[in-house]
């Protein structure tokens, strides 16, 4: 057990509020004006704000690794267009160094996704930033997802000697592969045994709905895409990027699509990319988007998340809403909104001291709790 | 005449007023104060109480080189076929129409020495610039030739060795054509004022001629510690002057820095460490380089971080132990000195260009952003 | 309800009316003619002076998906140098946002029909759209159009890998061998034998069913008699897309009622299977009883520039009425889509342009574009007032 | 000799000429008017009713070195082995049976001027012919014409992209350019003071002995440039070296309109009606040409031929009318002002008495998109006779 008191508690789940955090068991057991009972470790938090742990969404921590090489990067197994049997479990390296970042920065969970080169790139997993060697005690939900990608990054990678080389090859190929899995699927049932295919069997999931289809799209018409065969083959689906989302933002509010918006922070690198930036991400917000706010971490170090999600701030949102989109709306999209995200009881205890006000880049992670475990501590707190 | 009255005013030399003042013509600044009289005929700006800094000032950038949202097209970063082309000049390639430049006004950022790349040991001259978006670079210019580009580390043997197998594949390389090239210059340089029938132009001893003779500095881009040192090693024994740019590792030897006054280009501290020579990007060698008193600057070395981030760089290292004065001069002033254009920009001092910023917050917090962005005198950009 | 009144309108599908008035209701035309009587609730306006034609149908192009100084990163229009890609769909590549919807509007074009390129012998399929909107699949005026095929050099010209063609008639015999598994593939789905999903063989079993033609890239007058061969032997649906040496053999095109897509205009004679373009060449096919659609090629032919090329049609021999057609109501047949555009008549989508004079000449630029109703263009915009 | 009569000339210089007649004589103009005698030996070509312009220049045209419908073979407009030859000389790669000849004077076009393309920085002498002749020699007006230069996404894209040689950025492109430049007037310099009996000369070099008209200022520099700052660049590297030059293709020259007015630049605008094949002309489009004739820059149309097919040349300068330029500066575009950027102006361009007899009867109004020339003539002779 421990106890966290004297804190201006910002739940995200509901209005801040001055009191006392319980945490038991690793999970939240009280919450507010409490009794602290006498023989818990009690951490005073000096009227600072307290928040719940927060989620970067989508992020390739471990598998594109701080500091080394080639021999670090493990995202992107591009070899194939279609490797959707390859899983971020095999590649994730709980020593990268951004899992010690990400702690000290109040990051505790993150989904490891493998890169964007691939149509479908592989099996996705949510991660807390603990501080171990085996990846699997980290693991919060596998598979999360899986991986998928339009625009310029496949065709880029394969083309254009190889398929996919344009926009509809993309789609082509996806669509390709999708219906051969649903064939799959139908023969596996009816019983007639096809031969064992490890690329179908890992499609079964996607096809049948179990796990969301998380597609990285920058460019308006790549979220048409996207949207389209997701619905054509009635998947569960998730938007990645969406950097073009405030064109559409009438729509993918309609269509409830959980949007990960993001690298917000970085420039225009790519023609797909033109118009990046808070406004569009903020845009998109006014308009009822479901969307979670991510740095695509390493593309801007996760680390940053809170600054931008104060970028978000500064574009418009109120401060609880854009702190939001990196807590409780980050814990939704990864599909944990109901163990991530904020302060409720029975909620894991990721909790996070800072120093100032979170949304301000100038501000500390002063202490980082994982699971009611005290991962970081900074200054008077160490 | 333009005045704008009612600001909390960060000269940038250190000094604050609170309710100040601030007189312009035609681009210049008349005075700066608390009480000043107001002439009739300026146009009045009320600051209502807001934040009023000089300009800020990017040492360090890429912009107009690297056209935003552009494939190869637009990108003229880096001559990238010979590890050696001093011959080659950033005002050539910048586009003034790149809306990079937009992003340094969303920032606060009125000038900017803009660089070639990295992945050439001698790789160009640089210029110093404002970023008011003008139809030719020509006009946005304040010198058009701040120093020379050179590289050490693991660029120039990545985009040539590695991937080119040719020199300099080793640190130990470029360092060979860096002192090679710095001593043929000067030979070149006496063989020519003695007029030495046998010695014929050369496009790439010309022009390094201005860096032998002490007129322009050396800007070397290191990131290790040992790079460092190789720079400042080679530039002593050529007897040039030189800047370091990035100084990751700089905290490392902040003390041996102090002694010598070598001015750094600090960053882009916010970026990650995408490589190995990148260990330890962060704050702390911002903070070692204030506590010494190393003369730095911070930088964004845009796009690497976008332009429109400096201040939040400069928040984050005011957190990590630089303080406000500090990490706001490391924007401004002691930015200018390191461009060598202060005596134009960087304070707010009579005389010098109207270059400023009137923020909607505290220019050190993130959230902040320009209400009103002035270059000589003019409103050029105007935020929320 | 508005009333467009006084202008001189061609109607393509019928005599041209002096003075007249259109009525337009929810996107569509009501009524058009001399003595239509005007509801008194209708908004007049008046366009005395001015000429009003059916906005512009253009068969073949590719915007939304290709050039424009986008560069490598939006080219999306060949799908790999494999000889057949009959798998994917250009409204998968199609950007609305893209630049060259708004060229389209200021040309006056409000239908386009979207190809894959001609780089592959089997291309993908093709689709039409109006040319305005955010989102593609609301544009969408009919989709598939058509299967793309190409003959003649470009489909040899990536001549890369193994299995590419590398002659003409490896060409072929690719796409005959297309057909023929397409076939057998749709045997066996009839005889319940549940073949593994082929998205390819389904599209070639849309062209052999005779849902969608095939719509094939030929300019060499042998390329065109090849086309014309295969499509016979295979019977299937389909047209001749370019047709540039059609003026060579326009009997034979005529007797074996080829719809001919002819361009882009203004280009010149950039490659060998090119060598005999003439600019008389929509005329001599016209006179000889073809059905003649000119088409832009967009990028190819800026679309800009789509009514010029009329006038330089027209130039060449091409009739007033015959340029008109075969720059409307010609290519929305081809498409399939003429119950909704290509003409000026009752019940038909309000797509039409508003011109300064007579069409086909530098005089009479486009001053207004409607699509269903919709002012999308104005002369002052571009010009900025 | 021949007499043009009943015409409804447009002289260009000059006001129209109702109901006129044109003598011609030794290829030449020799009387203009309402009212000339006409020899009774002249042969007479009634132009009841039709207009007479003086023939049409093209300023930048890759006519007979890009030919028409071949491959590779007839594909001799870049030198791309090395960014800088300036030893080049497009008169060697011209073959006068190219068929785009014959569509040039079926549409009109009686000179050219034909200039290396844009793969290398510089590109070799251009020079300004008339359309009609067997031997190219034979068909010169002016030879050499000026020495071709190309910044932007040309010589990088064939080099730098390609190649993996310089240049691989514009600033690599201005760097090679001015290196050419200076090398050559060291060349230039050494030359004179040796032949001034100071030192000895240096050793021949086709290179810069290439390069000396243009770096002495005899001989234009023909810039290619599409993007401002492009345009910038090629402005700036030529008032450095007091150069001689004109700019080609300046697709975004409405950005920099007061650049160029103020150094008086000569632009050949175009090819307008070009697709955006790349990402340095996204922009083309009518903006530029009616920007620079409004400033009073020195102006005229070019097609890039083979790029847009040169035949399309006065529909160009029809599109411009209705985008509201000028009808008669529109016209002069494509002859007073294309013969001026080609320096040839003393020759062609314009209906005068001592001028080449080069001129083109229309079947109507010259720049609308349906007009015919029906009758073309170069030096006095008839090369183009419509059929109808």
């Amino acid at each position: 057990m421990l106890a966290i008191i004297n804190a201006r508690l910002h739940p995200v789940s509901s209005s801040p509020v001055r009191g006392a955090l319980l945490l038991d068991g690793g999970s939240i057991r009280e919450i507010g004006d409490i009794r602290v009972p006498g023989d818990v470790p009690v951490i005073d938090a000096r009227d600072r704000i307290v928040t719940p742990g927060i989620i970067e969404a989508h992020c390739h921590a471990g598998l594109s690794e701080e500091g080394i090489g080639w021999e670090g990067n493990d995202g992107n197994e591009r070899s194939d267009p279609m490797t959707p049997h390859v899983r971020a479990i095999d590649g994730a390296n709980p020593e990268d160094k951004a899992f010690g970042f990400f702690r000290e920065a109040g990051i505790t969970s993150s989904q490891l996704t493998p890169g964007s080169a691939n149509i479908i790139g592989g099996e996705q997993l949510v991660a807390k930033s603990k501080e171990t060697l085996f990846i699997d005690e980290m693991v919060v939900l596998r598979p999360s997802g899986m991986k998928a990608a339009l625009g310029e990054n496949p065709k880029r990678v394969y083309g254009p000697k190889k398929s996919p080389a344009t926009r509809m090859g993309n789609a082509a190929v996806m669509r390709k592969w999708l219906s051969k899995a649903l064939a799959y699927s139908k023969k596996k049932e009816s019983g007639s045994d096809p031969d064992f295919d490890m690329i179908l069997e890992a499609l079964l999931p996607v096809v049948h709905g179990d796990i969301p289809l998380r597609i990285h799209c920058h460019r308006a018409d790549d979220i048409l895409t996207a949207i389209r065969l997701a619905e054509e083959f009635s998947l569960d689906f998730s938007l990645e990027h969406v950097t073009q989302g405030h064109l559409l933002a009438d729509t993918l509010a309609e269509k409830a699509i959980p949007c990960a918006a993001g690298p917000s922070m970085v420039h225009e690198a790519k023609v797909e990319m033109r118009g990046n930036g808070f406004e569009g991400v903020a845009t998109m917000h006014r308009a009822g988007v479901r969307i979670c706010l991510t740095n695509d971490h390493p593309v801007v170090h996760g680390r940053n998340l809170p600054a931008a999600a104060g970028m978000l701030q500064a574009a418009g949102l109120s401060s609880d809403d854009a702190l939001g989109t990196i807590t409780l709306a980050a814990a939704r999209h990864m599909g944990l909104g109901d163990r991530l995200g904020s302060l409720e009881v029975g909620k894991d205890a990721d909790v996070v001291i800072w120093s100032g006000d979170p949304l301000d880049a100038r501000s500390f992670a002063d202490v980082t709790i994982i699971d009611g475990e005290v991962v970081h501590r900074r200054g008077d707190d160490a | 005449m333009l005045a704008i009255r009612n600001a909390l005013i960060h000269t940038g030399t250190g000094e604050t007023i609170s309710g100040g003042s601030i007189l312009m013509r035609d681009g210049r600044i008349l005075d700066v104060g608390g009480g000043l009289d107001i002439p009739s005929e300026a146009d009045i700006l009320d600051a209502a109480g807001a934040y009023l800094t000089p300009g800020l000032v990017e040492a360090h950038g890429h912009v107009g080189l690297a056209d935003e949202g552009v494939g190869w097209e637009g990108d003229d970063v880096n001559e990238r076929v010979d590890p050696v082309t001093p011959h080659v000049s950033a005002l050539d390639g910048i586009n003034p129409r790149d809306r990079g430049f937009e992003d340094f006004l969303a920032g606060g950022i009125t000038s900017v020495q803009i660089k070639p790349g990295s992945a050439n040991v001698l790789g160009g001259s640089t210029v110093a610039a404002k970023t008011g978006m003008q139809a030719t670079a020509d006009r946005m210019i304040i010198n058009p030739n701040t120093g020379m580009k050179a590289a050490l580390g693991e660029n120039p043997k990545r985009a040539h060795g590695a991937e080119h197998n040719r020199a300099p594949y080793t640190r130990m390389g470029s360092a060979a054509i860096m002192r090679d090239w710095l001593f043929r210059a000067r030979e070149y340089l006496k063989k020519r004022e003695q007029k030495d029938p046998k010695v014929g132009y050369d496009a790439k001893l010309e022009a390094l001629l201005p860096v032998v003779r002490g007129e322009v500095p050396l800007r070397i881009h290191c990131h290790r510690a040992d790079d460092m040192l190789t720079a400042i090693r080679i530039a002593e024994e050529l007897d040039v002057l030189y800047t370091l740019e990035h100084a990751t590792a700089g905290f490392k030897i902040a003390g041996y820095l102090a002694a010598r006054g070598v001015r750094c280009a600090v960053g882009p501290s916010m970026s990650r460490e995408a490589k190995v020579e990148l260990e330890g990007v962060g704050f702390e060698t911002a903070a070692a380089f204030e506590k010494h008193g190393v003369p730095y600057c911070l930088t964004t070395d845009h796009p690497v971080v976008r332009a429109m981030y400096l201040h939040m760089i400069a928040g984050k290292a005011s957190a990590a132990g630089v303080g406000d004065e500090g990490a706001l001069a490391s924007v401004t002033l002691r930015a200018a000195e390191h461009v060598g254009i202060a005596d134009r920009v960087g304070s707010l001092e009579t005389g010098k260009d109207a270059d400023m910023v009137i923020w909607n917050g505290d220019p050190l917090d993130g959230r902040s952003t320009p209400r009103a962005v002035i270059i000589d005198g003019e409103i050029v950009h105007r935020g929320r | 309800m508005r009333a467009y009144r006084g202008a001189r309108f061609y109607p393509v599908d019928s005599a041209p009316i002096d003075e007249g008035v259109m009525l337009v209701e929810d996107g569509k035309i009501v009524g058009i003619g001399r003595d239509i009587e005007v509801p008194a609730n209708a908004e007049v306006i008046d366009l005395a002076g001015k000429v009003v034609i059916p906005g512009l149908v253009d068969a073949h192009s590719h915007v939304g998906m290709w050039g424009d100084g986008e560069g490598d990163a939006s080219r999306d229009g060949n799908e790999r140098p494999g000889p057949i890609t009959a798998e994917v769909d250009a409204i998968d590549s199609v950007n609305p946002h893209h630049v060259s919807f708004q060229s389209c509007r200021e040309g006056g074009v409000t239908s386009v029909m979207i190809h894959p390129g001609s780089g592959n012998a089997v291309g993908g399929l093709c689709f039409a759209a109006k040319t305005r909107g955010e989102v593609v699949d609301d544009m969408v005026l009919k989709a598939p159009t058509g299967l793309k095929g190409a003959l003649g050099e470009n489909p040899k010209r990536g001549g890369e890998g193994k299995d590419s063609p590398k002659t003409r008639m490896g060409t072929a015999a690719l796409i005959r061998d297309f057909f023929a598994r397409a076939e057998e593939y749709g045997r066996k789905k009839e005889r319940g034998k549940d073949p593994d999903p082929d998205l390819a063989l389904e599209n070639g079993l849309r062209v052999l069913r005779g849902e969608i033609p095939f719509r094939v890239h030929a300019h060499r007058s042998d390329d065109i008699a090849t086309a014309v061969r295969l499509c016979e032997e295979l019977g299937i649906a389909f047209n001749v897309e370019h047709c540039t040496d059609g003026y060579m053999i326009a009997p034979f095109l005529a007797e074996k009622n080829v719809v001919a897509h002819v361009g882009p205009g203004l280009s010149s004679r950039g490659k060998v299977e090119v060598a005999n373009r003439d600019e008389r060449n929509a005329a001599l096919l016209a006179e000889a009883g073809v059905k003649v659609c000119l088409v832009t090629d967009h990028p190819f032919l800026d679309v800009r520039y789509f009514m010029a090329y009329g006038g330089v049609a027209q130039k060449h021999g091409l009739s007033f009425s015959d340029t008109l057609r075969a720059l409307t109501l010609s290519p929305a047949e081809s498409i399939g889509v003429e119950d909704r555009v290509g003409s000026l008549a009752p019940g038909k989508d309000a797509d039409f342009l508003v011109l300064a004079g007579e069409p086909f000449s530098y005089k009479s630029p486009v001053l207004s574009t409607y699509i269903e109703g919709v002012e999308v263009y104005s002369r002052i915009d571009r010009r900025g007032g | 000799m021949l007499a043009i009569v009943n015409a409804e000339i447009v002289p260009v210089v000059g006001d129209p000429i109702s109901g006129g007649t044109i003598l011609v004589d030794g290829g030449k103009i020799v009387a203009m008017g309402k009212d000339p005698e006409v020899p009774s030996d002249a042969r007479i070509i009634d132009a009841t009713g039709r207009t007479v312009t003086p023939g049409i220049v093209e300023a930048h045209a890759h006519v007979g070195i890009s030919e028409q419908g071949l491959g590779s073979e007839g594909s001799d407009h870049n030198e791309t082995t090395d960014p800088v030859t300036p030893h080049m000389r497009a008169i060697d790669g011209i073959n006068p049976r190219d068929d785009a000849f014959r569509e040039f004077r079926e549409a009109g076009i009686t000179t050219a001027l034909v200039p290396p393309g844009s793969a290398n920085l510089v590109g070799g002498t251009a020079l300004v012919l008339k359309c009609a002749g067997e031997i190219v020699d034979d068909m010169v007006i002016l030879d050499p014409a000026g020495m071709k230069a190309a910044l932007g996404e040309n010589p990088k894209g064939a080099y730098g992209k390609r190649q993996n040689k310089a240049p691989a950025t514009r600033m690599g492109s201005a760097a090679l350019l001015r290196e050419a430049l200076f090398a050559a007037k060291e060349y230039a310099d050494k030359r004179e003071s040796a032949e001034g009996g100071d030192g000895d000369p240096p050793s021949y070099n086709a290179k810069h002995e290439a390069m000396i008209p243009v770096i002495r200022g005899e001989m234009p520099l023909r810039i290619h440039c599409h993007r401002a700052d492009d345009i910038v660049t090629a402005v700036r590297i030529s008032e450095e070296f007091e150069l001689d030059y004109t700019l080609e293709h300046v697709t975004e020259g409405q950005y920099v309109v007061d650049l160029l007015a103020e150094h008086e630049v000569r632009c050949a605008v175009g090819p307008t009606l070009q697709h955006g094949s790349k990402v340095e002309n996204r922009e083309r489009d009518f903006r530029a040409p009616l920007a620079l004739a409004e400033a009073g820059v020195p102006m005229c149309f070019t097609t890039d031929h083979p790029v847009i097919a040169g035949q399309f040349l006065p529909l160009t300068a029809g599109i411009a009318v209705s985008w509201g330029m000028d009808y008669d500066l529109a016209l002069r575009a494509i002859t007073l002002a294309s013969a001026e950027h080609a320096g040839v102006a003393d020759r062609v361009g314009s209906l005068e008495v001592g001028k080449d007899a080069d001129l083109v009867i229309w079947s109507g109004d010259p720049l609308d998109y349906t007009t015919f020339a029906d009758v073309t003539i170069i030096d006095g002779c008839v090369v183009h006779e419509r059929q109808v």
